[in-house]
C-alpha cells in the first residue's frame, strides 16, 4: 500500500475536476492506500459547511465527510478559505486549516503526487 | 533522509486565473517545510516556466495600482530571495519575441539568485530529476 | 449588425473571433486578450489584427502585465474604462464577451 | 444616457472577469448610465458577507458597497449561491437575491448588454 | 411593446465549466420573465450551438448517476419543451462526425419543438436579427 | 521517468502534451479529455494517440458525456477509478494534470 497525496485548486461547482479530485481519493482510500488531499483556491469552497446539494450542482459536503471517515487527511489553505468570505467556524469540522507547507510536507513522504491546478 | 526534489510547471499566463500566482507561493512556502519534517528532510521546488507561463516574468506589472493585489511579479522576485531555481525556457521567450531584458529580478532586492535562461532540454532534465511534478 | 467584441483570454478566442461577421466590428482586447495587440509569435502579429480596423485594448490591463504603449501593434488604440464605456454606447449595438 | 445590464459567471478569486465587470460598472455609472449587474454560477461569491482583503486576493465587498451607493442594482442567483454554502444571512446588505428571469427582466430594457459567461 | 430578441450562444463544451448548464437554464428563464415585465412584453432567446458547444447534446448523458448533478442533456431537453429554438451548426457537427441520430430530443416528454441542424450562415443570421447576444 | 499525464481537457492542452518526453509515458484521458479518445476531427483521429501505446479513458466521463465504448478509439482502454489508482501506483512514478 502507498501514500497518494492530492492537490487540488478547481472550484467546487461547474468544473468537474474536483470531484473527479474526490471520487479519485475514494478510489485510492477503498483499495488501503493513504491518502492526503489538499485544497487551495478556489477548491477552499468544498471544505464550507451547510452546502445545499440541489440537482444542478456538485456538492462537497457529503463525499469530504466519507473522505474523513475512512481516515483521509484534508487541509485547505487559511488565506484562500478567509479571501472567499470562509471563517473558521464555517469550516466542516474535521477539516484541517493550514497553510501551504502543509502540503509539501505531505509530498515530503508521498509515493505518488497528483497536482490539479489551475483552470 | 535525503531531499524531495519537485518541478514546479508554470505554463498558464498571468491575471486569467490564480494558478501561476499559488504556483509561486506553494514553492516559496519549502522555506517553512522543515516546521512539519524531521530534521534533515526537505523538499526542494525548482520553479520551470514554459508556454504562455514565461509571460508571467514580464517585470513592471502594475497590478496593485489596477487591480489592489500583489503582482506575480513580486512572487517571481520572492521566488528568487528566497533562493529558488527558476528555469525559463529559451525557446518560448524566443517564440513570442521577449528579450531578457524584460524579464524580472530582484537585485533591488539583494537577491542573489536570478533567472535561469535555459533551453527546453534543461527544463525536460529538471524534470527527470524531480520525485514529483506539479504543473501549475 | 454593430458589433463590439471584448476578446477577454489569448489561445481560446480565435476561431469564435474569426468566423464573426459585421458591418462593423470592433475588437476590445480586455485582459489577456491584450496579448494578441502586444505579442508577435515568430515574428508575426497576431492575425486577429488584420480583422478589421477598430481595435482597442485596455491600459489598465496592458500595464497590469507590464506591457507598454509601445508594446502595442500600432493598429491598436489604447483605451481606459470610461472609453470602454462610450465605444459601448456610441459605437456598438451588440457586444460579445469572447 | 442609457441603460448597460452586465451579466457575471466569474468567480471572485484569480479570474479578472469579475474584476474588469465591477470597473466597467462604476465606470458607467459614473458617467450618469444605469446600470444592472446579474452575478451567477461562481460569481456569487462577491455578494457574500466578512471578505477578508488579503494582499494576494481580489475582494468584491468594498466595490459592491460603492456600487450600490452609485445605485446600481445588484442581483445574484439564489440557487447558485445556496449551491456554495452562502445563505440569505451572509449576503451583503443591499444585493438582491433572484432567479434568472431578474436578468432577463433587466435585459428587456437595456440598451446595451454585455454577458460575460464561463471561464 | 415589441419582443427583445437575444442570441444565447453556446461555444463550449459540457461539464468543464457550469457555462452551458447557465445558457439553457438562463434561456429556460424567458418562461417566466413576464412577471416582472408589463402586459405584452417579453424576452425571446434562441439558443445557439457552436464549436465544441455542440458536444453538449450528445444523447444518453449519464451525469446524474455518474456524478449526481442534472445532465446538460435534460437542461436541452427542457429547453425544447418550453418551445425555444435550438439552432445547431452544421458545419461542427459535421467537423467532429457526430451524426444526427446521437443528438438529443425531447418526444418522450411531449416536446414538439425538435434540435434545428443549420449552416453557420443561418446562426449569423440569428446573430444579427437579434437585440443583444450572450455568449456561454 | 515513468510519467502517467492526465489529459483533462479538449483544446488546449496538446502543445504541452506534445512536447513531454518519458521513458515510458500514460496518457489518462479524463474529463473533457475523452473526446481526444472519441472524436475525429474532419475524419482524423487526435495526434496524441500515436505518442504513445499506454492509452486510457475514464468510462464514467464517457458515460457522462454520452459516449460509449463504440466511440473510443480502438488503441485506448476503457478504465474505472479503481484501474486509474492502480496505474497511479503500479505504473507511473510521476503524475501532470494538463
Amino acid at each position: 500500500m502507498g501514500t497518494l497525496t492530492l492537490g487540488c485548486f478547481s472550484s467546487l461547482v461547474g468544473s468537474k475536476s474536483l470531484d473527479f479530485t474526490l471520487k479519485l481519493a475514494k478510489a485510492a482510500a477503498d483499495k488501503g492506500h493513504k491518502v492526503n488531499l489538499w485544497l487551495s483556491g478556489n477548491a477552499t469552497v468544498v471544505g464550507k459547511n451547510h452546502q445545499k446539494h440541489l440537482k444542478d450542482y456538485s456538492t462537497g459536503e457529503k463525499p469530504v465527510l466519507e473522505l474523513l471517515e475512512k481516515g483521509v487527511e484534508i487541509c485547505e489553505c487559511e488565506a484562500c478559505a478567509l479571501a472567499r468570505g470562509i471563517q473558521k467556524p464555517d469550516a466542516i469540522p474535521g477539516v484541517q486549516w493550514n497553510a501551504m507547507h502543509w502540503y509539501l510536507a505531505k509530498i515530503y513522504s508521498s509515493d505518488r503526487v497528483l497536482h490539479i491546478g489551475g483552470e | 533522509m535525503a531531499d524531495i526534489k519537485c518541478a514546479f510547471v508554470i505554463q498558464r499566463p498571468p491575471y486569467k486565473s490564480e494558478t501561476s500566482t499559488l504556483g509561486f507561493t506553494h514553492a516559496i512556502s519549502y522555506q517553512v517545510v522543515e516546521m512539519l519534517l524531521e530534521d534533515g528532510q526537505n523538499v526542494i521546488p525548482t520553479v520551470c516556466m514554459v508556454g504562455e507561463g514565461v509571460l508571467n516574468l514580464i517585470k513592471d506589472q502594475k497590478a496593485m495600482e489596477n487591480y489592489g493585489v500583489t503582482s506575480i511579479e513580486s512572487h517571481g522576485k520572492n521566488s528568487l530571495l528566497v533562493d529558488l531555481d527558476i528555469l525559463v525556457c529559451k525557446e518560448d521567450l524566443d517564440g513570442f519575441g521577449i528579450p531578457e531584458d524584460r524579464l524580472l529580478d530582484a537585485e533591488d532586492m539583494g537577491a542573489d539568485k536570478k533567472l535561469q535562461i535555459v533551453p527546453y532540454s534543461e527544463i525536460q532534465k529538471a524534470m527527470e530529476s524531480a520525485n514529483h511534478l506539479l504543473f501549475f | 449588425m454593430k458589433l463590439g467584441v471584448f476578446v477577454n483570454d489569448y489561445k481560446s478566442t480565435v476561431d469564435t473571433v474569426e468566423r464573426l461577421k459585421a458591418d462593423k466590428l470592433g475588437l476590445i482586447f480586455v485582459q489577456n486578450g491584450v496579448y494578441h495587440a502586444t505579442l508577435k509569435v515568430n515574428g508575426k502579429p497576431c492575425p486577429l489584427l488584420d480583422k478589421t480596423a477598430n481595435l482597442y485594448a485596455l491600459a489598465e490591463d496592458l500595464a497590469t502585465r507590464g506591457l507598454t504603449d509601445a508594446d502595442v501593434d500600432k493598429r491598436v488604440k489604447v483605451v481606459t474604462y470610461s472609453d470602454v464605456v462610450d465605444l459601448i454606447f456610441n459605437d456598438y449595438e451588440q457586444l460579445a464577451w469572447l
